[in-house]
């Protein structure tokens, strides 16, 4: 078979362009792009591995090639028998050993990280920042037990410090992931699981300030689309940052937006989502939504996009729990201004 | 005999395969059932990969797209890949050991049948108010939440499917005990009798697991107990426990016996005995044996502790150098041989740095803090489809092209066989390669979606041409099928010329009894001896006899049917609807008035006469 | 098919082979006897409630397994010949028993 | 040896089970079955023991189990399988009718055995709401219990078929491999009870 060398050749040039296509992904959301302390452990475990992959491979490969051409059937020798070999017990030693100490080599470091990254003891210190997280179906809320302040939908976390999670879900098992930052841990419905993140500020710079997070685990029709945000802050900014959360007030401040407070009580928003920065809710909080960076984790934040959202939630999050919840049909053009300019006057940054 | 079939009405052969207990007649319903959802999985791959291939797609919405790819791979697992592999060992391990047939043929049947209707079940979910939509792994917090009655589909299908299994492993692993022919040791078996028996016992013990999860699903959503519900005390982590304890052996009793269909393949197409045979037989049996205590690394981020994650990964690991042993073992029965380029050479050959690609990914994976970035990304994606279609779905096909003459006495079309070769193989490193980066890069498995500017675009649209290329290739071979089926050479017995093992000392296909006497084996590669020595065929190890043969039976396919029945009723108990426990009990008078009409009527067979045999002698040739 | 066990004279072979069943009889009644014993044991091991649960429970627990080998190895005559097959694939069985029921008590909550 | 054959203690086998190779096969598939139905159970008691605390604010085991009650039915069913053990000396020995006897009082005693789980649920129910779906330990312990509680049935019925259908037919070698699976089979039962005895009500009764 000739076709063999074309044909490889072929194939592995054209994977190398689409890798080249593809560089490493975005510095926002690609595992490949490590922005803290956890992720670089994990990108280095990988390159490790990713080595001893590759020089697993090159052995296959050279011994594969090397007697593909050399032992074919050629013209003439379509009689020949060739010796009947048994098999050879240096070479079996030779290739039961040689993978275990390649193993060895990839098992100290694998071990090693495993503890390293499960150690939460210091989460008990008084000036440990702490936040539970709550997956829901669709959305996330934030919420900082020491502090007393809840958010959802965007992570707000000092960088350059580790910062300690307790994961739950209130539904269904979702799982937690911020691929630059650092591997995902499961929410689970029955227990509460542990684990930390840091931040790196360099490349949280490079990363333009944020980071993508996502629902790693099935868990409906919108899995998909139950993104978040993580914006890393320098601690200074975040201080600043919880303390004017603290003393949030939601103001209606023009009077369209106070047009916009009254339908959000009438039209029954009141009932799912807090306004107040202290409160849980089933439901995102939205004491701080003028300040997020997307609308339900998907929509860019613009206005147009806010009145799309609540006129019609099911278009952009199939079997999100918003929908059908209120009159979505009866609102008005009007009405929708009024809501979205109330909503996107709740911020706490000045 | 073939020409016998030939002659009979439609209505006749049709009663005759609904009532077979011939094993060969049943590897081929394994292979025309497996075939069909294999297809059916295929289409449902590309689907998802159509929807896939630009961002924000929405070619189908994303409830479906969560129904497709549940279905997809609970339908390639369950209903394509073990199916099309249980034909293969139906079709050949009872000749490879010498026997007239396996130790139950009955209960071979019924193992069809159970699978048959298992599978039918699951998939009229389509059609009755929607699929699954859980992933295959259908985690119990998700599939509690999930409404309607898809998982419940999916509950009462693979239940009736997986007892068709367990049975079907148990007929294997008792005919390999018991009825090797004369002189047939433990360790003159052929390789791919080894798997089978291994995997058999793999599927022995994996499969009461998966009952068990499934049992407790069933009544939680049906009869509603508490064993996943938080809220009554149950935990969910127990079905992932549970599915996984069932779920890493399962992937090791596809892999297995496709390593044994390519152990034939290398030996015969490089005319030489298997390198190391001892230490591959070694190998298989170790990769079973640790296939039991690694299953936790599909769980690395559920949040199972340090402890456990380190020694689950360590566990896995271990894996990784019986199956180098293996992949060295088939290279060096290559070196020095005589390689003959046919077909199924070509699927062995590619198979190996495939592979390879995939257990190295596989290892990688098993690092735990390394895997809590590849769990549930194309990476993993990546990661699973080598293995499964670079190992199980090339060994199918490898298999199928070089078994074909055996089973249906025709040769398959070499060109078209390598043209389906290519367009498969590339087509696959296609599809796949590029998602171990799309993993890396931030994608999760399971999204209908994915939104533009992350990075994402191009390397999914690779990955959906890639899927193209295999649907021709696929296409191709079934052309190959339906032109050489017509017009096909007629295969000899010893069909590739280069046949070692006794299959092929008989004639293509075999006659229903296979051996007119059982052969005397006198070691490893039983045929290859006899050839070596200028015998024609096999020495008889028994004088010429009458032949005791089992009777056909339409009990297997009626038992089958009433749990087929029966489930329906237990799917609609929960509605209220009135007529459900009319179902259910008119389905377990089937099932029970079948099994107790088998346990009354005693079913001794018939006997093909000696004088009849001898008159067989013009149509058999070595 | 394959013709087992029989030696060539049946009438002494049968006059052996039933004082050989009837010893065996024998033996499965002590062995009957024991396994009423060792139950009784632990139920009463059990209702008399001075001893901590930490040593009734691993105590009851050795008693049901030497109990249950008895029960394998003389009513289902496991230490019979012809068991090679049955012995490996009940100990392979009970091995995945035993790391499943391991591992459920142990990394199933936290 | 062949199945059909009319035999006489002299010329019956003295492993009956395994004399053909039909009974072979069975006598082996049904060991390994044994082996995967071991597994089986082992996941129903791994399921318990994980569970068996969840009480969902109902009363805990300690409260509810009785055990006088459990030590008649464990002596019920290990009687049984010393009777069963006897039907199969008769066996070997060619002693059809008495092979029949003794399997006779190995049902009557698996019935006695399976009324009085039926009694106990009954009770569990009534005086406790102690339910399948009351908690995930109801779930658990009725799951358990009762799915042992379905292999006794089984047993029964199995047993039952095969010393009405073979009453006019006496031993063959046709038969004897399905008395001997059938007895096998009940010994098996008798294990499990052996396990959950223990460990579901002694266990239970220590907390
Ligand atoms: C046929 C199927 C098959 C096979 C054979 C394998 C083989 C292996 N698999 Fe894979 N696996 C799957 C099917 C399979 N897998 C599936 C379907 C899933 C996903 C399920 C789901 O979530 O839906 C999965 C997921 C999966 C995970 C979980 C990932 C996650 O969800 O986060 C892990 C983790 O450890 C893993 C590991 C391995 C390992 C170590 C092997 C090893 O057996 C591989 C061994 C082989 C080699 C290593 C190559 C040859 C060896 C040499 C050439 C010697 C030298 C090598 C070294 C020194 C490294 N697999
Ligand atoms: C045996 C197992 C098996 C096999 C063979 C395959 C084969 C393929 N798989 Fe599959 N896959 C799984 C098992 C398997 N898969 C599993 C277990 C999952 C996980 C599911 C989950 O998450 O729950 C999965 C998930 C999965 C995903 C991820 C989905 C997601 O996470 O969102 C993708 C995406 O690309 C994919 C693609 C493919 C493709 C392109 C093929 C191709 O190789 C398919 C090639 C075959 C064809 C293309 C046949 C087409 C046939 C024709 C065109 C003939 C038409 C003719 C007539 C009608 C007469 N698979
Ligand atoms: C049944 C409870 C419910 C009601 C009533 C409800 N919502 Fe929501 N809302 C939700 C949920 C749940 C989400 C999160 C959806 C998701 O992302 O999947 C949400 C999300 C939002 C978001 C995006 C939040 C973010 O952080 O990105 C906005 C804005 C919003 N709702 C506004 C409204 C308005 C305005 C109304 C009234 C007209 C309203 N909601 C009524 C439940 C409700
Ligand atoms: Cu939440 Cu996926
Ligand atoms: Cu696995």
């Amino acid at each position: 078979m000739k076709k063999w060398l074309p044909n490889m050749r072929l194939f592995s040039l054209f994977s190398f362009i689409a890798l080249l296509l593809a560089g490493c992904g975005e510095p926002t959301v690609s595992a490949l792009r490590p922005a803290g302390e956890v992720a670089d452990m994990q990108y280095d475990l990988i390159m490790l591995a990713v080595w001893i992959m590759v020089v697993v491979i090159a052995v296959v490969t050279v011994i594969f090639i090397y007697v593909v051409f050399r032992f074919r059937r050629k013209k003439g020798e379509e009689n020949k028998i060739p010796k009947q070999v048994e098999g050879n017990h240096t070479l079996e030693i030779i290739w039961t050993v040689i993978p275990i100490l390649l193993l060895l080599i990839l098992v100290v470091p694998t071990v090693s990280a495993t503890f390293k990254l499960a150690d939460v003891k210091a989460m008990d210190d008084k000036d440990a920042l702490v936040v539970n997280v709550t997956s829901n179906l669709y959305w996330w809320e934030f919420e900082y037990p020491n502090q007393k302040i809840v958010t959802s939908q965007d992570l707000i976390v000092p960088t350059d410090e580790k910062v300690y999670f307790n994961l739950i879900s209130s539904d269904v098992k979702h799982s937690f992931w911020i691929p630059a930052i650092g591997g995902k841990l499961d929410t689970n419905t029955d227990n509460t699981n542990k684990f930390w993140l840091e931040f790196d500020s360099e490349r949280t710079k490079d990363a333009g300030g944020i980071f993508y997070g996502k629902c790693a685990e099935l868990c409906g029709p919108s899995h998909a689309l139950m993104d978040f945000k993580v914006k890393p802050l320098p601690r200074d900014e975040f201080d600043k940052w919880i303390e004017n959360m603290q003393n949030a007030k939601a103001e209606a401040k023009t009077d369209l937006a106070k047009a916009g407070e009254e339908l959000f009580k009438n039209n029954n928003c009141i009932a799912c989502h807090a306004i107040t920065p202290g409160d849980k809710s089933t439901a995102p909080n939205l004491a701080n939504f003028g300040d997020r960076s997307s609308i339900a984790g998907r929509l860019t934040f613009t206005e147009d996009n806010l009145k799309k959202w609540i006129k019609d939630p099911e278009e952009v999050k199939p079997g999100n729990k918003m929908s059908g919840s209120y009159d979505n049909k009866g609102l008005t053009n009007e009405e929708l201004d009024a809501l979205a300019e109330y909503l996107m006057g709740l911020s706490v940054e000045d | 005999m073939s020409t016998l079939t030939q002659k009979k009405g439609f209505g006749a052969v049709l009663w005759d395969y609904l009532t077979t207990v011939d094993h060969k007649k049943i590897a081929k319903l394994y292979l025309i059932a497996g075939g069909f959802f294999f297809i059916l999985g295929g289409l449902e791959a590309l689907v998802i990969r159509i929807q896939l291939a630009v961002p924000d797609n929405n070619f189908v919405s994303a409830g479906f797209f969560n129904e497709i790819l549940t279905m997809h791979g609970t339908t390639m697992i369950f209903l394509a890949a073990m199916p099309l592999l249980l034909g293969l060992m139906n079709a050949v391990m009872p000749l490879q050991i010498g026997a007239r047939d396996v130790a139950f043929p009955f209960v071979n049947a019924l193992g069809f049948w159970l699978f048959f209707f298992g599978g039918v079940f699951l998939n009229l979910s389509w059609f009755l108010g929607g699929a699954p939509d859980a992933g295959w792994t259908s985690y119990a917090s998700l599939s509690l939440h999930s409404p309607g009655h898809g998982i419940d589909f999916y509950v009462l299908g693979l239940q009736i499917s997986g007892i068709g299994t367990l049975i079907g492993g148990i007929n294997f692993l008792v005919t390999i005990i018991t009825m090797r022919a004369p002189g047939m040791t433990y360790m003159r078996m052929p390789m791919f009798t080894w798997t089978t028996f291994v995997a058999s016992g793999l599927i022995l013990f994996a499969f009461p697991p998966l009952t068990v999860g499934l049992l407790f699903m069933m009544l939680d959503r049906i009869f509603g107990t508490g064993f996943f519900r938080v809220e009554l005390g149950g935990n969910t982590i127990i079905w992932e426990h549970l599915f996984w304890i069932f779920g890493h052996p399962e992937v090791y009793i596809l892999v297995l016996p496709a390593f044994g269909i390519f152990s034939e393949i290398f030996s015969t197409f490089s005319r030489k005995r298997l390198f190391g045979y001892t230490s591959m037989v070694f190998a298989t049996v170790l990769i079973g044996f640790l296939g039991f205590m690694v299953w936790a690394h599909h769980m690395f981020t559920t949040g199972l502790g340090p402890i456990a994650n380190a020694i689950f990964a360590v566990a896995t690991m271990a894996i990784g150098v019986p199956t180098g042993i293996k992949i060295f073992n088939w290279l060096f029965t290559m070196w020095g041989g005589s390689i003959k380029f046919t077909t199924p050479m070509h699927y062995a050959i590619a198979f190996i740095p495939s592979f390879v690609m995939g257990g190295v990914t596989g290892i990688m994976v098993a690092s735990a803090p390394a895997d809590y970035q590849y769990h549930d990304t194309y990476f993993v994606v990546a990661h699973f489809h080598y293995v499964i279609v670079g190992g199980v779905v090339l060994g199918i096909l490898a298999g199928v092209h070089y078994w074909w003459p055996k089973m249906f006495g025709r040769m398959l079309n070499e060109t078209l066989g390598k043209i389906t070769f290519w367009l498969f193989l590339i087509g696959f490193h296609l599809t796949f390669f590029i998602q171990h980066f799309l993993g890396l890069m931030g994608m999760p498995r399971r999204i209908f979606t994915f939104l533009p500017g992350q990075g994402l675009e191009a390397g999914n649209l690779i990955s959906s041409i890639g899927a193209a290329f295999m649907a021709v290739g696929v296409i191709v071979f079934l052309y190959n099928v339906i032109k050489t089926s017509i017009n096909g050479p007629v295969a000899t017995a010893d069909a590739w010329e280069d046949g070692r093992t006794l299959e092929w000392a008989i004639p293509s296909p075999p006659p229903e009894y296979n051996f007119k006497q059982l052969p005397l084996v006198r070691g490893i590669d039983p045929l290859w001896i006899e050839k070596m020595q200028n015998k024609k065929g096999m020495t008889p190890a028994e004088p010429l006899g009458d032949i005791h043969m089992p009777n056909s039976s339409i009990l297997p396919l009626m038992i089958s049917f009433g749990l087929f029945v029966a489930a329906f009723g237990f799917l609609y108990h929960p509605d209220g609807k009135a007529w459900s426990l009319p179902v259910i009990i008119l389905g377990a008078v089937i099932t029970f008035g079948s099994m107790f009409l088998r346990s009354i009527k005693d079913d001794r067979g018939y006997h093909i006469h000696k004088e009849d045999l001898q008159g067989d002698d013009k149509e058999v040739r070595a | 098919m394959t013709n087992q066990t029989n030696s060539g004279n049946p009438n002494v072979d049968l006059i052996y082979r039933r004082k050989k069943n009837a010893e065996e009889m024998k033996h499965q009644v002590i062995s009957f006897v024991l396994m009423i014993f060792l139950t009784l044991v632990a139920f009463l091991a059990v209702g008399y409630k001075e001893y901590t649960a930490w040593f009734t429970v691993p105590f009851i627990i050795l008693l049901a397994v030497i109990q249950v080998i008895f029960q394998l190895f003389y009513f289902m005559h496991m230490n019979h010949k012809g068991h090679e097959a049955p012995k490996m694939f009940l100990f392979s069985g009970v091995f995945i028993a035993a790391i499943t029921v391991l591992a459920f008590m142990t990394i199933i909550w936290w | 040896m062949h199945v059909e054959e009319k035999l006489t203690a002299e010329t019956f086998p003295a492993s009956p089970e395994k004399a053909t190779l039909e009974g072979k096969n069975k006598f082996i598939g049904f060991w390994l079955f044994l082996g995967g139905e071991t597994v089986l159970f082992a996941s129903l008691f791994a399921t318990y023991l994980a569970l068996k605390d969840s009480v969902n604010g109902g009363e805990p085991s300690t409260a509810i189990f009785d055990l006088p009650l459990v030590f008649v039915a464990t002596m019920l069913l290990l009687t049984s399988s010393l009777t069963s053990v006897y039907a199969m000396y008769h066996m070997k020995n060619f002693n059809f009718k008495k092979m029949q006897l003794w399997l006779g009082l190995t049902v009557l005693l698996g019935l006695a055995f399976l009324c009085l789980e039926i009694y106990e649920f009954n009770h569990y129910v009534h005086e406790y709401r102690h339910t399948i779906t009351s908690s995930a330990f109801g779930s658990a312990f009725y799951t358990l219990v009762g799915t042992h509680g379905a292999h006794v049935l089984f047993g029964l019925c199995w047993i039952i078929t095969l010393m009405v259908r073979n009453a006019k037919r006496g031993l063959d070698l046709y038969n004897a491999p399905k008395f001997y699976v059938a007895s096998l089979y009940w010994h098996f039962i008798d294990v499990v009870w052996v396990f959950i005895f223990t460990v579901v009500y002694l266990m239970g009764l220590v907390g």
